[in-house]
């Protein structure tokens, strides 16, 4: 929230996705080069509300319905951020980059570098990720490591509206490939769980928010709890239930996943000497997986027991609630994870 | 023949009937624990629901075409395609209920229906099914047999890779292989005209000098008539075949659509040319079949889609722990 | 226009001649130190090395009708393309000797070359590039401009997924976009007519209600003419084209391939057409040149590529740590 | 090596890429349900020589050349293993996997889960990776975590001859989809590094070893420095070195990317309480941060010192001789790090 003047600047409730359409608009106007593209991102107004009413606002030109074929329009936002313009493409499910990983992998990532920094590819690139309302094994996954993996991308999952824009208007300033992460639970939107975290204080005005901070949402001086997007909902309120048992847990929402803010883990970590990690993404060469070695070979000598990684056991998202249930972590399993962990 | 083409207008006009009960009932389903605030995670039927009322005649129409050694690859919006190819109702309801009883013990789903005994398949990538039944239509070749393989995709998925690769492959290598668009108008909001660079998909079977149908109009017998040619030829080694067919789609993409995108005459329209009605009269004005045989049909259909959605209903949930199993054999 | 033909006609002949040239330096500087025992890696140019000796007419004859303005795309096989586009050659044979004044600072490669000078570019993924040349002409229609974007391909690239993704966009938009397809008869090892449905891929345009092109013979001349009836029709907002010309690879896919696949006749038949010669033949016997005048133009061409080499034979390797630079800007 | 008699075996030198050659050879002759579909998989003999001969001797029914059309093809091979067939398939190289990933990690390794383990998919992915050579940033990655993460396939990466016959095998006869990875330098191709490694003994007659199983293929006391394919033989040469100056490592080929062989890892540094990783994938979110995960969370009491990541760093595969020998981890880094870690 580096950028805001409090006094000036009005602030008002909006949901995840009212901030990133909000963001949107705000740099649309801005920016002639900014297009928009993606499967019903027009008069539909993106299927988890990305882009409402960006298409009566901005017309076709700008706010471009694709067909099914991602890796043609991904493909062409390349081609079109070399020719000068500056794409936002959606690709509507995380769960669908399969079908265009090579365009956004081999090309969009690593262009830059394999022109010796001559070629800028300033794309943002948005996707809706996140499971837990039974959408089941190929619409529910985040997938944040298969992104976070591979150099040349910027990788961020802000969690809270405010974030969400900043966030996203930075992405769009950036001159490097962003993927913009949005969670479909964290949007707000009005046919889903209505969480009260969707809903939060959102300046009025252009702002940005870094892309490479994690951010501490929670101070407390017993354990670090790591997480991102729905995983930081649910350690704050594991942290909240473990306060009242006398365990004082901090919170840090990761908010990027590429790069990871070291300096803040690190920071919190030599605090607490505790570390739990958990993510929505599955457990093998996740999150949990990059935070628990930074800390042993980085926070080494901060750490007092073991680190307590919470994932998705290495399973596809099962479509039954209860199946579901099971392999999402949630307070429950981090109140439990704490608890073992801390003889208080 | 004759006999053989009335046998086969009653079984379209049993599985268009069977399919349309079936989702009727579902719509019901699905909106439960949905109200007075919809929750698309709420429910006994929770997630995504894509139903496909109007569409019933390319699934029926084609399948009553193929037996259970034939192979069929579905999409999304999988309902019509399963019943046509007689995948367990039961098992297939259960499954939408996330029950363990279901086809795949309540892992799968509604876009996720896997019936190996009548080899049905789906999902909900869209194109992804498309080399599915061409491999299988490989396999069938290897051994000798005379089985064929139909993909049914959506007009919006003839847009993907997938769509280009595999009809490449069927066509050079000469499979049994059909591939059936259900041009429904939409991809979710997207209308054909802004989807798709040429009127219909029926001409790119050109890019692999293959044989294109064009079924215009939802037409049941027309696409009975159609599918038999592209089967039989399948059958015979001639190669393979794109069949697109203009179809209804009545609903929204998926329950819980707003279709702010589309005109609000466009359903009532074509609900006036519903294919079952059609169909039906067709049947009564041929003298296929009396109204009574028709609704003793409709009843013994009512039956057996109650029937299943009993067994759903009162099923087990699976243990929580069994999310583990089953990752690998 | 007579008189443009033939500046025209000098200009691919040029250009036919420089790529020959140049790869004929490439594919020795490539066998240094690659010898008595061929390794990869070895040499001052390791890494894969695809040459397209034989190939130039498409690129010459197309490129000649476009302006640094216009956008190409091109492939693992990038040389004759680059050069006719005009991308600068000493940085070019500096990137391909790994030294820090190429192209891309030693990074890209001779698969991966980057000239935005004159927007030029290409990648080793087969089928990558057309949806980046199809980027290119939505920015150029965007911005109002008449400039075209045009994407190399060869054959064994249209049976990808992205050809058709791509072609459906470009025609669906109308874009100013062109698909070139060199048809060298291989994809590696595998013969066209074990990759390609179709006999050529012009007839694949009336998938997506565009033009399609096919030149035979590697003919220069008439690739001249139809690239300008192409050209022009994108620039005038007529929309796509496909342009498939046969052509021919004189050498291996790579540099090193064994070519047990392809037939010991088959080389020094497309050798005794030559398309550079044949080319030289017609600007003489239709009095387009003198033999000195093309001596002259020979003799420059030497010159320019020799220098090049100069250039990157004694330019600097990258520091090391260099490899950590770039990846944002 | 489990079940070899000795005894009755003949045992021949052979390079890896023979080494493949002979078991898909003598799993082709046994099981006529076996195909193996490919790009230049037929007269050509595969590009890293894994099918030479096979076509001459299976004729094109059984060793199909295809067109380029990985999602075509790979998408095919699923059908067809459903439809009751054991199909190996090739992905040239690692590096294209972005154009097919959604059929590997939406349908292949998930198809047996959402039906309950009603379709089995018996399907064996081929794939080179592993740079080395200066074959650029789109032919050099080994991209090992990028399958690692996906729950539903098997993912191995065998070094040595005798352990890649074995284990193609396996993976061929293995009910469930199995990723293959063979190593480019580490086929004993002709026409590139010549390393000793790559040839070795490989016994005749048809064996299995089991895909989840790491090895300690060098034993030491005093630090276990894990690798997998390059990076073990770069481990066993800087162990070798290490050892004059009197330090005792401890090397262990880690063979399977997942499931990942907890046990030996534990074992090995619950004696030598030191932990190298070293990876010839990029830095975050791999093989590195894995393992440091499970000894983190594991085998936390064990270490005594921070353990130690070498890998990629997140940059893309430079072109250049001097810069990619820059970014691919060797035995002097090893030999570096350890003498760092232990003060002798
Ligand atoms: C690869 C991929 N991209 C996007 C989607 C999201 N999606 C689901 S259904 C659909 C529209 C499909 O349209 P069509 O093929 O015409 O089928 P219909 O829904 O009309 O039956 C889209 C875009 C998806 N599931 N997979
Ligand atoms: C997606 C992808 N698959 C496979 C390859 C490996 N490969 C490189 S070039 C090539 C053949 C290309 O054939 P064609 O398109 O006809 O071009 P040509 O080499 O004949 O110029 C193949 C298969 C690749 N680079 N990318
Ligand atoms: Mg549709
Ligand atoms: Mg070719």
């Amino acid at each position: 929230m580096e950028t805001i003047k409090a006094k000036k600047d009005k602030i008002r409730k909006l949901t995840g996705s009212k901030a990133m359409v909000q963001a949107l608009e705000q740099e649309l106007v801005r920016d002639k080069n900014i297009i928009v593209m993606g499967e019903d991102v027009g008069k539909y107004g993106g299927i988890f509300g990305s882009t409402t009413g960006l298409y009566d606002k901005f017309g076709p030109e700008r706010i471009m319905d694709t067909p099914i074929s991602e890796t043609g329009f991904i493909g062409a936002a390349i081609g079109a951020a070399a020719a000068g313009l500056r794409p936002v493409v959606e690709l509507m499910f995380v769960d669908f980059h399969g079908v265009v990983m090579d365009q956004i992998y081999n090309h969009m990532a690593k262009i830059h570098y394999m022109s010796g920094g001559n070629v800028k590819l300033p794309i943002v690139l948005l996707t809706g990720v996140g499971g837990g309302y039974s959408d089941a094994a190929q619409h529910s996954q985040t997938l944040y490591a298969s992104f976070g993996h591979l150099p040349g991308m910027k990788v961020v999952a802000p969690t809270f509206p405010e974030d969400i824009k900043g966030m996203l208007i930075a992405a769009i300033r950036d001159d490097n490939p962003v993927v913009f992460m949005f969670h479909k639970t964290l949007q707000g939107l009005g046919w889903m769980d209505q969480l009260q975290a969707s809903l939060g204080p959102v300046p009025e005005d252009a702002y940005t928010i870094p892309l490479n901070k994690a951010k501490v949402v929670r101070e407390g001086k017993d354990v670090t709890i790591v997480g991102v997007q729905m995983m930081t909902i649910e350690a704050l309120n594991a942290a909240g239930k473990l306060a009242e048992r006398g365990i004082d847990a901090e919170v840090i929402d990761l908010r990027s996943i590429k790069p990871i803010d070291k300096e803040t883990l690190l920071k919190s970590v030599a605090k607490t000497n505790r570390l739990v990690v958990v993510d929505e993404d599955y457990l093998s060469y996740g999150i949990t997986a990059e935070i628990s070695a930074i800390m042993a070979s980085e926070g080494f000598h901060h750490l007092k027991s073991p680190i307590v990684r919470l994932a998705i056991p290495d399973v596809p998202i099962p479509y039954s609630r209860v199946l579901e249930k099971y392999v999402i972590p949630d307070a429950q399993d981090i109140i439990n994870a704490v608890e073992n962990m801390i003889t208080v | 023949m004759k006999n053989n083409n009335k046998n086969d207008l009653l079984q379209i006009y049993r599985t268009m009937k069977t399919s349309r009960y079936f989702e009727e009932r579902m719509e019901k389903a699905y909106l439960e624990g949905k109200q007075p605030i919809f929750n698309i995670g709420a429910g006994p039927v929770p997630g995504e629901m894509h139903l496909s009322n109007g569409q019933e005649p390319a699934a029926a129409a084609m399948i009553v075409h193929l037996t259970k050694d034939d192979t069929v690859t579905a999409t999304h919006r999988p309902h019509h395609q399963a019943i046509a190819k007689g995948v367990d109702l039961k098992k297939m309801t259960a499954e939408i209920f996330g029950k363990k009883t279901g086809l795949g013990k309540g892992k799968g789903g509604h876009m996720h229906l896997f019936d190996p005994t009548v080899k049905f398949s789906c999902g909900g990538i869209v194109g992804a099914g498309i080399p599915h039944a061409v491999g299988a239509a490989l396999a069938n070749k290897k051994k000798g047999e005379d089985w064929v393989a139909v993909a049914f995709i959506g007009e919006g998925a003839a847009n993907s890779g997938a769509f280009h690769e595999s009809l490449n492959l069927a066509a050079l290598w000469n499979l049994p292989f059909i591939l059936v668009v259900e041009d429904n108008s939409w991809g979710i909001s997207v209308a054909k005209k802004n989807s798709t660079s040429v009127p219909s998909n029926d001409i790119r079977a050109k890019a692999y000098g293959i044989k294109g149908y064009l079924v215009k109009d939802n037409d049941p017998v027309e696409m009975y008539k159609v599918s038999k040619e592209a089967v039989d030829r399948a059958r015979n080694g001639g190669g393979p075949s794109i069949i697109e067919i203009e179809t209804y789609r009545f609903l929204g993409h998926f329950q819980g659509d707003p279709e702010l995108y589309r005109n609000k005459e466009e359903v009532p329209t074509l609900r006036g040319k519903d294919p079952i009605e059609r169909l039906k009269n067709h049947l009564l004005k041929e003298n296929l079949a009396t109204p009574a045989e028709i609704s003793a049909l409709e009843n013994k259909v009512y039956e057996v889609v109650d029937d299943a959605y009993e067994f759903a209903i009162h099923s087990e949930y699976p243990e929580p722990n069994e999310a583990l199993e089953d990752v690998f054999c």
